[in-house]
């Protein structure tokens, strides 16, 4: 016993590790692999049975991993850019072309600083809070649709769901704020938890406008019902419903002018000024992604969703059904690049004599590339709807995004008791204004 | 403020609008540099002559004429006997410590009589209280320690502006800029006249009794550097045979029997020179 | 040189006069003892025909041998500065009436003469040190106040008698004497 | 009076109690009854540390808010952070060096800074200054009053969270200090006044960089205050906030700008006059509000009169030398001397006494910014932590200047 202890402490860690892990996963491997055997079929009937939550759980995953963190990215990179060239600065320019890659820098030198814990804090809170904060952010991006047929889920209340988790992302600042034992961040988390409290009302209620006029509390055929030209979208049923749902969302996503909770003129960063690290980075993340869920919000609502500002002659019916060719199939595959490279290659070797055969080949085949590509990808955007449709949603939300950033670059920030009272004595009579209005058009009107 | 509410915001974001369209005025700086007014007084240069060689010669006027004592120099002084300093003692590698016991509240050993060769400091002193610690008659001081010691050490330099509260870049410059100050101790020449009557008057037991009073061979110098045995060119004429000068003057009382002795105590000369450790 | 104001201001406080009124360019400067300060100043700030309503600066003086609180004050009545000297504060414990009943202003002002120099101004009530930190022991712009310094102790720069580390024995007294004849 | 002596973090008697580590330092032991009353906590209320690493204090100040909720009920600024003795280093310089010294207190405005020292060198050695020495330091310092205000602005704007005025003021500024540089030699400190005249004459590339910029003159800075002026928000903010009025001001010792603000139409330049102001025609804005809008806009209208200044200057600048004989090393006739000139701040003053010697024995630097900090605790409480920046932005104080 005594000699295997000795054997034991001579090894290096890692040398343990694999010592030890190796025949665990060898093991758990086995275990899963016969698992999995013996369970197969009843799991494969489980999972068709429902495919929603299967459905769910994929969409939560690629939407974490594939579209969070590069919309952050992006939405940060709009920002430096745009404020800069309102200060005329330049703005980011060094990292990558026009330093759009500044963003990605900056997401790697908050994973590389040091993660640090001061003392007094209460730390698992401390610990969880930005989770909290940026999964309730990622959780609302769910039952937004972006496409048709590319979203999440589809709820019938969608937006109950939403504004339920976005009311949720007050828990994680208040879980912030109150652990990291700083008296800006308290003062930063008490003025987050009366912002959202108060906006949270004025928020939903602009929404009922739209909810009356759809009838339905699903994001989906909200936007299906705005289907057509332009003039089919509610920012021109509820002009009113989109000004306050624009002003609480501004204090939602706690943007200037209403950033109350990180003023940092006044309250150094608010609920995140003991963050250092990745924590700080999640809450960063969060509130960018929380400016594009907010701009996709008032897209879907108001400006129709993926539908087109004017009637897009789609879906084309494009027959293009490639079992039809058949053999040919084969040979299309075959002989397209061959054929390709050498056309689209022989005019620079005839063109220019200092290009050698090879090197026109090389030519040829980039070309060829490019074209398949855009030939597949014009394909897809003619015949698949959904590709229409995402290129219109991003568009429409990337303008918002814009208006966001523009005011930012634009506006002093107000005071606590201003904002406080533009909440209650102006956004809440006005929003219950706009119910009384659409419900008595809706009455006297009919749909 | 307008009438109208939100009038202003929305001027005030199409301003910021327009000045989105503006260029931008960034001086974007390592490929554009922005021309510099000719009357710029912020570079500071170290200036060559002609033949290459820096013409800092490190007397430390324009460090003590700077007014917030942002210059910091080291280098060797002019005759390249020993490094100087001017500037913050952290500068300096081996002032650091020194520095951070001061900060720590320790007691700090003086380096002013450690660094350079020893004297006696007691007679600095004297002649320092002489004169009321005034560095306004630094020059009289200084010829009184020559006086002294023959010479100005370093040391005694660094008492004396230790003690007046003259800056020792003032003392230094003081002392490098009148001719009859020396540094360095003043070499004598023994010399004897290799001349043939003078060999025949016993030249060569008188040159080989000095070589044994000095500890130097004939054209060398003493163990401690400060007299040089060498030999007159030429006989100075109406001296008697053999003929042995010192510093050029004929002594006639140095004959073949004293001359070890004279010898001896002509190296022993200077007795505050003498080393007190 | 405002010679009507030297008229009046004599008329005025000729017994409590410390010395000549003394004008020199556009500047008058009496001379009053620390106990009149409250009195004299009250009757430069309230009687019309004087008028000094700005105080434009209030400071300590140390001349080596005494001490002095100056304040310096505008009147729109007269094309001069006027400076009154409250003279002769012993060098320790020197004491003076504060004018913060005058000048609410000057409450930090003395709070640097304070800390400056020791000055010790009654009824300013909140009389503690400003630029200096709390715990700091000695009153740096004394005369008599020698300050290490890293630079001049290192052998490359020489010792300033104002700045002499440990102190040679000699240093206060020549910076003292050479300097005891002004103010 | 020995050497001070600092409590280090190694000893065993200096202990920090436990439940206030990290969040502020422990209570210091009450010296006035003053401060007993201030660190006297009554339920409901806490006390939070603003600075000395704040955003929004200009400088290291420290600010000890006692908030109730959000609303400051009392507040003790703790200064002396950026203190460098310059009185006492001036004591220890000669009368040349002693210029340099005064320069940097006031890194937004240096030329005011030197310019008081230097009007009361020249007393005490009655020494006669060119005219148009003169003229160049009206002219140099008025464009230095331009960059100074125009940073304000700027500022104003950025502590009350528009961050795009502050840089489009600095562009404003960055021209004149590059002006100033051509005439100087100097980027900040510009160590340019000097007893008896200045250093350097007027230089053709100053000349034409200043008459490139008077055609735009001012130029960003309206653009900022387009962009500000008619905001609702921000006037929402200023207006009715930290209202002063001219009895208070006068009791506080206030001065410049801000007593302007006040509606007390004292501007030095024309109460008394020091250099050849008495020749050159221009208004005294003045504001009757006394809030922080008023005071803002006071130095928007302040920016116009320095152009008319300069203006004026460069039509007026007679011929002649720019420096009065003098020795290189100066030794007045022992006496005292006291200058104060309008700077953008307020009222700097120099208080010098001369012993005889080469070196000043007294050198005392008043800097209006000292004076002004101390309004914070009178027109603080009882508004809001967000006012609390806007106050302080608006009496614009300059910590350098304040800590001397």
């Amino acid at each position: 016993m005594s000699a295997v202890a000795a054997y034991w402490h001579r090894l290096t860690i890692p040398a343990r590790i694999l010592l030890v892990g190796v025949p665990v996963v060898l093991v758990v491997g086995a275990a899963v692999t016969v698992g999995l055997a013996l369970l197969a079929e009843p799991l494969v009937d489980f999972l068709g049975a429902n495919m929603g939550l299967v459905r769910f759980v994929v969409a939560a995953l690629l939407i974490i991993v594939v579209a969070t963190v590069p919309t952050a990215f992006v939405v940060i990179y709009l920002e430096l850019k745009v404020i800069a060239r309102m200060n005329l600065r330049v703005g980011p320019d060094r990292v990558g072309p026009y330093g759009s890659l500044m963003s990605v820098v900056h997401g790697l030198k908050v994973l590389s600083k040091e993660d640090f814990t001061p003392s007094g804090v209460d730390v698992p809170v401390f610990t969880l809070a930005p989770v909290a904060v940026f999964l309730t952010t990622v959780m609302t991006l769910l039952v937004v649709p972006f496409a048709p047929g590319l979203y999440g889920q589809d709820f019938n209340i969608g937006l109950l769901y939403l504004f339920a988790v976005g009311g949720l992302n007050v828990v994680g600042l208040m879980m912030a704020g109150w652990a990291s034992y700083n008296k800006y961040a308290l003062l930063g988390t008490l003025r987050a938890a009366a912002q959202s409290i108060s906006y949270e009302i004025p928020l939903t209620l602009s929404v009922v406008g739209v909810i009356i006029l759809a009838g339905t509390m699903s994001l989906n055929s909200i936007v299906t019902q705005q289907a057509g030209s332009f003039l089919d979208w509610n920012a021109w049923r509820q002009p009113l419903g989109l000004l306050i749902f624009f002003i609480a969302a501004i204090a939602e996503a706690n943007r200037t002018p209403l950033d109350m909770t990180e003023a940092d003129q006044e309250l150094v960063a608010g609920f995140a000024t003991e963050y250092s690290g990745m924590r700080f980075g999640f809450f960063f993340f969060a509130e960018y992604v929380n400016v594009f869920v907010v701009s996709a919000l008032i897209v879907v609502l108001f400006f129709g969703g993926w539908n087109a500002p004017f009637d897009w002659p789609w879906p084309v019916t494009l027959s293009l059904d490639p079992g039809a060719l058949g053999i040919g199939l084969v040979f299309l595959i075959g002989l397209a690049p061959v054929v390709g490279t050498i056309v689209l290659g022989l005019p620079f070797w005839l063109l220019s004599s200092r290009i050698s055969a090879l090197q026109a080949l090389v030519i040829g085949f980039l070309l060829f590339n490019l074209v398949a590509v855009a030939a597949v990808l014009a394909w897809a955007f003619i015949s698949f709807d959904w590709a229409v449709g995402l290129a219109w949603m991003i568009g429409k939300t990337f303008v918002f995004v814009f208006v966001f950033v523009w005011m930012r670059g634009t506006l002093p920030r107000v005071r606590v008791d201003q904002l406080m009272g533009f909440a209650w004595k102006w956004l809440l009579p006005a929003a219950l204004l706009n119910i009384f209005a659409t419900a008595a058009a809706v009455v006297v009107i009919g749909k | 403020m307008s009438r109208v509410p939100g009038m202003g915001i929305a001027r005030g974001m199409a301003f910021t609008l327009r000045r989105f369209f503006q260029p931008a005025e960034t001086v974007r700086y390592p490929e554009v540099t922005p021309e510099i007014a000719p009357r710029f007084r912020g570079r500071l240069q170290l200036l060559y002559d002609e033949h290459g060689t820096l013409k800092c010669e490190t007397c430390f006027q324009c460090a003590q004429a700077c007014p917030i004592e942002c210059i910091d120099m080291g280098g060797r002084d002019t005759k390249d006997r020993y490094a100087l300093h001017w500037g913050a003692p952290e500068t300096y590698a081996e002032r650091r410590e020194e520095s951070a016991l001061r900060r720590s509240g320790r007691e700090v050993p003086d380096p002013v009589y450690e660094r350079f060769e020893p004297v006696d400091v007691a007679a600095v002193d004297r002649i320092l209280e002489a004169h009321d610690h005034d560095p306004r008659r630094m020059l009289t001081i200084l010829q009184e320690v020559q006086a002294e010691f023959g010479r100005l050490p370093v040391a005694a330099l660094k008492r004396i502006s230790f003690r007046t509260g003259a800056w020792y870049a003032m003392v230094y410059g003081t002392a490098t800029y009148y001719r009859t100050f020396r540094f360095e101790r003043p070499v004598r020449s023994v010399a004897v006249c290799r001349c043939t009557d003078c060999l025949l008057a016993g030249g060569g037991r008188l040159a080989e009794g000095l070589a044994g009073g000095l500890r130097a061979e004939l054209g060398r110098r003493t163990p401690d550097g400060r007299i040089a045995y060498e030999w007159l060119p030429t006989h100075v004429p109406g001296a008697a045979a053999p003929l042995v000068a010192l510093d050029g003057e004929p002594q006639p009382e140095v004959t073949v029997r004293n001359a070890t002795a004279w010898a001896q105590a002509l190296t022993g000369e200077h007795p505050a020179l003498r080393t007190t450790r | 040189m405002d010679r009507a104001l030297k008229a009046r201001l004599e008329r005025r406080f000729g017994d409590r006069l410390a010395g000549p009124v003394r004008q020199r360019h556009d500047e008058t400067e009496i001379r009053i003892g620390a106990g009149d300060v409250p009195e004299v100043l009250r009757a430069l700030h309230d009687e019309p025909e004087l008028g000094f309503t700005l105080l434009c600066d209030l400071c300590g003086v140390d001349t080596g041998t005494v001490m002095q609180a100056v304040y310096h004050l505008w009147s729109e009545t007269t094309p001069d500065w006027l400076r009154v000297i409250a003279d002769g504060l012993p060098r320790e414990k020197p004491r003076v009436p504060s004018v913060t009943f005058l000048w609410k202003g000057a409450e930090w002002l003395e709070r640097e003469a304070y800390d400056m120099f020791g000055i010790v101004f009654e009824g300013n009530r909140d009389l503690r040190r400003i630029l200096m930190p709390d715990d700091y022991v000695g009153h740096p712009l004394r005369k008599d106040f020698h300050l290490p310094d890293d630079a001049s102790r290192s052998p490359g720069g020489g010792v300033r008698p104002m700045e002499s580390p440990g102190r040679p024995a000699d240093a206060a007294e020549t910076t003292v004497r050479r300097r005891a004849t002004a103010g | 009076m020995t050497t001070p002596t600092r409590p280090s973090l190694d000893d065993p008697n200096l202990t920090i109690p436990v439940d206030r580590a990290g969040i502020f330092e422990p209570i210091p032991p009450a010296r006035t009854e003053r401060q007993q009353e201030f660190y006297a906590l009554r339920d409901g209320e806490m006390l939070l540390n603003l600075g000395p690493q704040h955003p929004a204090t200009h400088g290291v100040l420290r600010i000890v808010l006692k908030l109730n909720g959000e609303q400051v009920v009392d507040l003790d600024p703790v200064i002396g952070y950026l203190h460098r003795g310059v009185e006492k280093l001036c004591e220890n310089a000669d009368y040349h060096q002693a210029i340099c010294y005064t320069d940097p207190l006031e890194y937004i405005a240096s030329l005011f800074c030197e310019w008081s020292p230097v009007i009361a060198f020249e007393k005490l050695l009655d020494v006669q200054v060119p005219r148009r020495a003169e003229y160049i330091r009206v002219l140099a310092g008025e464009l230095n009053r331009i960059a100074s205000h125009a940073l304000y602005i700027g500022f104003f704007a950025l502590d009350l969270g528009g961050i795009t005025p502050i840089l489009w003021s600095f562009l404003e500024r960055d021209e004149i200090v590059e002006m100033l540089t051509a005439l100087t030699g100097a980027q900040l400190l510009f160590n340019y006044f000097r007893i008896g005249g200045v250093n350097g004459d007027l230089n053709h590339d100053f000349m034409s960089r200043l008459g490139d910029w008077m055609s735009r003159a001012g130029r960003q800075v309206e653009a900022g205050t387009a962009l500000l002026n008619e905001n609702e928000i921000l006037v929402r903010r200023a207006r009715g906030i930290g209202i002063l009025d001219h009895e208070t001001a006068f009791r506080m010792a206030v001065s410049g700008p801000n007593l302007r603000a006040s509606g007390v139409p004292l501007d030095l330049r024309r109460a008394h006059p020091y250099s050849v102001y008495p020749e050159l025609d221009f208004d005294i804005p003045t504001r009757s509000e006394g809030d922080c809008l008023a005071r803002y806009l006071l130095r928007v209208d302040e920016i116009k009169q320095s152009l008319r200044i300069i203006d004026q200057c460069l039509h007026q600048m007679p011929d002649g030398p720019v420096m009065a004989r003098l020795p290189r090393l100066v030794r007045p006739r022992p006496g005292r001397a006291y200058a104060a000139i309008e700077g953008p701040r307020g009222l700097y003053a120099t208080y010098a006494i001369s012993d005889g010697t080469d070196q000043p024995f007294r050198m005392r630097i008043h800097d209006p910014s000292f004076v002004h900090l101390q309004l914070l605790g009178l027109l603080m409480p009882g508004n809001l932590v967000a006012d609390t920046m806007a106050i302080n932005a608006s009496l614009d104080p300059v910590m350098g200047g304040v800590d001397r």
